[in-house]
């Protein structure tokens, strides 16, 4: 009854909304990143020298290849081809858990060699390098959460696609949930540079 | 029709309460649970009077204190405040106001009553668990907040989920405004209400996420010590104070601009005539939230930020003053050639634009920099903000509670009472919190647990006034609760209100309208 | 105390103050005056019949450009004021404030350190503040400063003291338990009368100093011990410090309670881990001394403790 | 669908160029092309697969992103006033 409401416009905007007010969730780590770097650019450059360069821009490709699937789902769920949105989305999932996988080890490969907060060996270099790596845990891992929330959300619409749910009539939360992913995407388009590329 | 309290349908009784998606019974629910938490608020305000009210101990120890007001402020500002009259008023009178049957997510809305009581029972929790009840402030500053043994953590985690259920409110307010308003309801047919409430619903969207990744960052520091935010791993204690008030200082707006709504709904309907101005006033709600957005920075004059930001942020300032300005003389020239009842909602009306308007004044020597290096941080600020939040918010909630009260209960209070209980609290709150002004430009600091000798006779006067305020209070409530159950029964439009939800019978039907109406006027039009 | 006005610092603020008060004063009463004049004058019974007036441009245009005008004004006074306030006179007597849970410590050009602000009347002075610990604020009132002595940061303040006398410094910025205890004096002595202090101060050091270390008893002082320890038994925020060596103490470590033998070892770790054995029935505030204090400073310390009988 | 594919060639491109660009030594400039680079991606997503382009229900779908991005702008800009002059 209730739900009549509602209409796909408003849904939409919804969502819009909520994600302008995640952009702004990690704009307060981006305030905190600018200032830091403006005060340690040296610092900063060295320090991002010692992330794996290879390694994060393999996860972009994961996750921008990641946003194709997401869309292709989205297409032909409307097109009426629910078992290909399916295998696209399994995709999308795929490479989400691909992505954490990569990040994980990544991260691990860090905390092996003794660079994590409040580690005793971080704090004894730099001030600018323990911020850095302050700033980096703390916006990769914001974002891996978000990417693990996104993997969870997919997983959802996957069954619900699967019991017939949602179709092509009824695709709006698969759509919102497409919009999720391309911002988590978008996010990481960001991070990306601003950890790894300003060697 | 019944009204929207016959209705059972899936669920009975207090279930077919705490689970229904209904936006007047979602904005029932707020009203009970954020008068209790205002109820415990003004206990510890009461209690910080009475401490207050003779130099040396008097009722508890210092670390009492430190976490009576800290709790106070922390009560009064998340729990009461902040989604006071949106969550309250703007749920239950939005949508009928632009003529919808519901917000445009009524699940997210009782979700997002669900994640307040959340927040709000985590914050009671930290109180007995930890390191015992916080004693930062309600501002949580590092690096106190890193040092202290207290129950930080949690208490700064139940803020953050405060956060998100203010987030979910503004984007389901948002949305509905845009969509749900009915035929004919253009942009500037909409009462000022909802002008208010969407506009605040904007800056909830917009600024709650920076303090919620404030907090989680003071919560990650405290748990695993990223070291963004200490000093003594590098981090910049300011920028903590930064990302503070770029949420705090637009909170200030959240309070105080659906109260000025509220406002601009009694004033007409009691001088019975249109409002003056009402693109100004639209406009000066519009000018307010984003000017408002920029101006955090005057919280930070002597915290050591660096001098061209404290001039500009003063500069920008004191450009809010301006559209409130506009509002103030707004409503006072609708007065001018009306036909004024003094009922009580308008009692109240008049009574926050002269406390608001003190309470916004005393705000402009702060916002001076000269001025704000001796007022800063001390009583001076704390009856400033009394004066807006209390006299102007708190006013405001006095006044939509005795305005909407035949509406949303279908029946009427006694109509004498509020002028005794008026008078008691208007006395009462000025010999509280005006001797605190007198206090502060004396060099009285705030967060003082104890004080030197000669500021003892003015403390002793406002804890007086707190009792005259108490009797008010008690007074005013008794009635209403009195009415609640005993009160005659109210008709559809007892003061003879020309928006929506007078056209409608009280207390409203379940879905508001049985057909939506067609919009042909503006909100204010009394004469037919 | 606060004694009326004084200092150059207060000129300023109080005009500003006027100013802005005399501006809004006569707002506040206009609208108030208007608005009961309105609401008695056109009340229902004398009035049944309003008039719809819908608003009025010119008049919309007024009350927004002449706030905006005075508001300006008002911001322009308080920056001008605020650039005096700030702006730090040549060859200012320079003094720098370590601030600290919860007591000031003043240290001078010559090396001398003292628990309250000594300054010559007339003269700027120049204060460096900084904090060893949380944020505090140095306010004194009757000359209408303030600044915050932030960790990690070197803050400015300077003011000018226009009379001989003793005026309340305060703690303005909240900084735990005894923030509302945290005061201290500035003393403003005449000129003779400052550098007859602050030379015989001086030399005083010097002759310390040929001694060797600061003797304990000035370092309990100076580090802020005696803000929390008592010497004569009564226990403060913390313990009392008489008779405490060689004695028993009940700690809890990690939450658990056990005694231990309070010989040099625990004193020492007590000033360095304050919080890995905290004593019973106090809470776990103390600061740590390190990076406050050298090794020798900590062992003259310790030596100290253990003759306070 | 053909677009969707070209929008995902053009963003691995891009993301090509961003690396190999980084690799170089562009200055002061480098911060500079790698944002710039960000924001181009961005905006394809934004437009084609979240199509932001064709929505046409609000016209405030088209000022959203711009406008947020504005905030936070301004919201840097004026802590760089602090930061920047202390
Ligand atoms: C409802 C909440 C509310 C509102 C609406 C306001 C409104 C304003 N506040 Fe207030 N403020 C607080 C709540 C609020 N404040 C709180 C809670 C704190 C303390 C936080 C803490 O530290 O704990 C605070 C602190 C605070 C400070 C920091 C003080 C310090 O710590 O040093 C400053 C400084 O500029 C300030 C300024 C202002 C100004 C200029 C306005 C303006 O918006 C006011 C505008 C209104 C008017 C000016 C009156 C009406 C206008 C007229 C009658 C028209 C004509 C007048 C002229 C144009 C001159 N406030
Ligand atoms: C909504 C905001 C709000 C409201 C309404 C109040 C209300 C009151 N406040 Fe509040 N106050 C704050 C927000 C608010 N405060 C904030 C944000 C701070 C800053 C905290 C910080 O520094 O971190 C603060 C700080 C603050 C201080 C300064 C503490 C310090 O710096 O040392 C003081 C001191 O007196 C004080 C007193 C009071 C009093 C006496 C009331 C009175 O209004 C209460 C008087 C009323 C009574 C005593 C009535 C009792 C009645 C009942 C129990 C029955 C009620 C029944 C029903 C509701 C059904 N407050
Ligand atoms: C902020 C208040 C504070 C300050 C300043 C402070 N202390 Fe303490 N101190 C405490 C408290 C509280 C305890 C008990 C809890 C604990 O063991 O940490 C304590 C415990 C001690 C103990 C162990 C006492 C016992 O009975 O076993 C010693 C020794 C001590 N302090 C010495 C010092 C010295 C020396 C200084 C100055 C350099 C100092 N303290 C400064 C608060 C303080
Ligand atoms: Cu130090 Cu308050
Ligand atoms: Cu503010």
């Amino acid at each position: 009854m209730m739900e009549t409401h509602k209409n796909d416009i408003g849904s939409t905007f919804g969502m819009w909304l909520f994600l302008l007010s995640e952009i702004l969730l990690f704009g307060g780590l981006f305030i905190l990143y600018s200032v830091y770097r403006y005060n340690h650019s040296q610092i900063f450059h060295l320090a991002a020298d010692a992330l794996n360069r290879p390694v994060g821009a393999l996860n972009t490709l994961i996750l921008l290849t990641s946003s194709l699937t997401m869309a292709l789902s989205i297409f032909f769920l409307k097109n009426r081809r629910p078992e290909r949105s399916l295998f696209f989305l399994f995709l999308t999932i795929f490479l989400g858990l691909f992505f954490l996988f990569n990040k994980y080890f990544e991260w691990a490969s860090k905390v092996h060699h003794g660079v994590y907060p409040n580690a005793p060996g971080l704090l004894e270099r730099e001030r600018g390098e323990v911020l850095f790596y302050g700033l980096y845990y703390s916006m990769t891992g914001l974002h891996g959460f978000h990417v693990l929330v996104g993997i969870g959300l997919l997983s959802v619409m996957f069954v619900f696609i699967l019991r017939g749910k949602i179709d092509h009539e009824r695709i709006l939360p698969l759509k919102n949930t497409g919009l999720y992913w391309h911002l988590v995407d978008i996010i990481w388009i960001f991070l990306f540079p601003l950890f790894y590329l300003i060697t | 029709m019944a009204g929207f309290y016959e209705d059972e349908r899936r669920l009975r009784g207090i279930l077919g309460w705490i689970f229904s998606t209904d936006h007047k019974r979602i904005g029932l629910l707020y009203l009970f649970a954020i008068l209790f938490f205002y109820a415990i608020g003004v206990l510890l305000g009461f209690l910080m009077r009475l401490e207050l009210m003779a130099p040396g101990p008097t009722i508890m120890r210092p670390q009492t204190y430190n976490a009576i007001f800290t709790l106070h402020g922390v009560i009064m500002i998340f729990l009461f405040v902040i989604p006071g009259i949106p969550s309250i008023f703007g749920n239950f009178f939005l949508p009928i106001q632009i003529g919808a049957r519901d917000v445009a997510f009524p699940r997210i809305n009782l979700l997002s009553w669900w994640i307040y009581m959340t927040g709000a029972f985590l914050a009671i929790l930290s109180l007995f668990t930890g390191g015992g009840p916080v004693d930062t402030g309600w501002t949580f500053y590092v690096p106190y907040s890193l040092r202290t043994s207290v129950n930080v953590p949690l208490a700064v985690f139940a803020v953050f989920i405060l956060g998100f259920s203010s987030i979910l409110t503004g984007i389901n307010f948002v949305t509905t405004t845009h969509q749900l308003r009915a035929p004919g309801m253009t942009w500037f047919r909409l009462p000022l209400f909802v002008w208010a409430v969407y506009a605040t619903a904007w800056i909830q969207v917009l600024v709650t996420p920076v303090i919620g990744i404030t907090l989680l960052l003071t919560l990650m520091e405290r748990l695993v010590g990223v070291g963004i935010f200490d000093p003594a791993k590098g981090g910049d204690p300011l920028l903590y104070q930064h990302l503070f008030w770029i949420y705090s200082h637009p909170a200030v707006y959240i309070m105080i601009l659906p109260a000025m709504g509220v406002i601009s709904e009694i004033i007409p309907v009691f001088a019975r005539r249109t409002i003056f101005g009402y693109k100004a006033m639209a406009f000066s709600i519009l000018a307010i939230a984003v000017v408002g957005s920029f101006v955090w920075g005057h919280h930070m004059f002597v915290s050591g930020q660096s001098d061209l930001a404290s001039i500009i942020f003063s500069l920008l300032t004191f450009l809010v003053a301006v559209p409130s300005g506009v509002k103030v003389f707004n409503w006072v020239s609708t007065l001018y050639k009306g036909s004024i009842e003094v009922a009580p909602p308008l009692l109240f009306a008049l009574t926050f634009i002269f406390l608001f308007s003190i309470g916004g004044l005393t705000g402009l020597f702060q916002g001076a920099l000269a001025t704000d290096v001796h007022l800063h941080d001390t009583y001076w600020v704390v009856g400033h903000f009394h004066y807006v939040i209390f006299g102007g918010t708190g006013f405001a909630l006095f006044g939509a509670l005795h305005y909407w009260f035949p509406k949303m209960f279908g029946r009427m209070y006694h109509k004498k009472i509020p002028y005794f209980a008026w008078a008691l609290l208007f006395v009462g709150f000025n010999t509280l919190y005006f001797p605190m002004l007198i206090l502060g430009w004396k060099g009285m600091p705030r967060r003082y647990y104890d004080y030197l000798p000669q500021f003892h006779s003015l403390q002793w006067i406002s804890t007086i006034g707190s009792w005259i305020l108490i009797a008010g209070l008690i007074l005013l409530f008794a009635n209403l609760i009195y009415s609640l159950f005993r009160g005659e029964k109210a008709e559809g439009n007892p003061w003879g209100g020309a928006t929506l939800e007078w056209q409608i019978p009280s207390p409203p039907p379940r879905e508001n309208f049985a057909e939506i109406p067609r919009i042909e006027r503006g909100p204010y039009e009394f004469r037919k | 105390m606060i004694r009326g006005t004084t200092g150059l610092s207060n000129e300023i603020v109080e005009n500003v103050f006027l100013y802005i008060a005399a501006i809004s004063v006569s707002i506040l009463v206009l609208i108030t005056f208007l608005m009961i004049y309105f609401t008695i004058r056109y009340r229902r019974k004398r009035n049944p019949q309003p008039e719809d007036i819908r608003g009025n441009l010119w008049l919309e245009i007024l009350w927004t450009v002449i706030p905006t005008l005075l508001v300006l004004s008002m911001f322009y006074y308080g920056w001008t004021g605020f650039r005096s306030l700030k702006k730090i006179p040549e060859g200012a007597f320079k003094v720098k404030v370590a601030a600290r849970q919860w007591s000031w410590l003043f240290e001078y050009e010559n090396g001398v350190k003292t628990e309250e602000l000594m300054v010559p009347v007339g003269k700027p002075i120049h204060l460096l503040l900084t904090s060893q610990d949380v944020i505090h604020s140095f306010y004194i009132p009757a000359f209408r400063v303030k600044q915050d002595a932030v960790p990690g940061m070197v803050t400015p303040l300077w003011f000018k003291a226009k009379e001989v006398g003793t005026y309340d410094v305060l703690c303005a910025e909240y900084c735990g338990r005894q923030h509302a205890y945290m005061l201290t004096r500035v003393k403003v002595l005449s000129e003779e009368e400052f550098k007859q202090w602050y030379e015989g101060k001086g030399k005083e050091l010097q002759i310390e100093k040929s001694r060797g270390l600061p003797r304990g008893p000035q370092l309990l002082q100076e580090k802020g011990c005696l803000v929390c320890h008592s010497l004569d038994g009564t226990p403060r925020i913390g313990p009392t410090l008489k008779d405490l060596s060689g004695n028993t103490v009940i700690v809890l470590t990690d939450g658990k309670e056990r005694k231990v033998q309070a010989d040099d070892a625990y004193l020492k770790k007590s000033l360095i881990e304050p919080n890995a054995d905290i004593v019973k029935g106090f809470p776990p505030i103390m600061p740590s001394q390190e990076g406050l204090s050298t090794e020798e400073e900590i062992n003259e310390l310790v030596r100290h403790m253990k003759e306070l009988k | 669908m053909k677009i969707y594919i070209l929008v995902w060639l053009s963003l691995v491109i891009l993301t090509g160029i961003a690396v190999s660009a980084a690799g170089m030594d562009w200055g002061g400039w480098s911060l500079g092309v790698a944002l710039g680079i960000a924001f181009l991606k961005s905006g394809l997503i934004l437009n084609y697969f979240m199509h932001l382009k064709d929505e046409r229900g609000l016209r405030l779908f088209r000022w959203m992103v711009p406008g947020i991005l504005a905030i936070l702008i301004l919201f840097i800009g004026l802590t760089f006033f602090d930061v920047a002059f202390r």
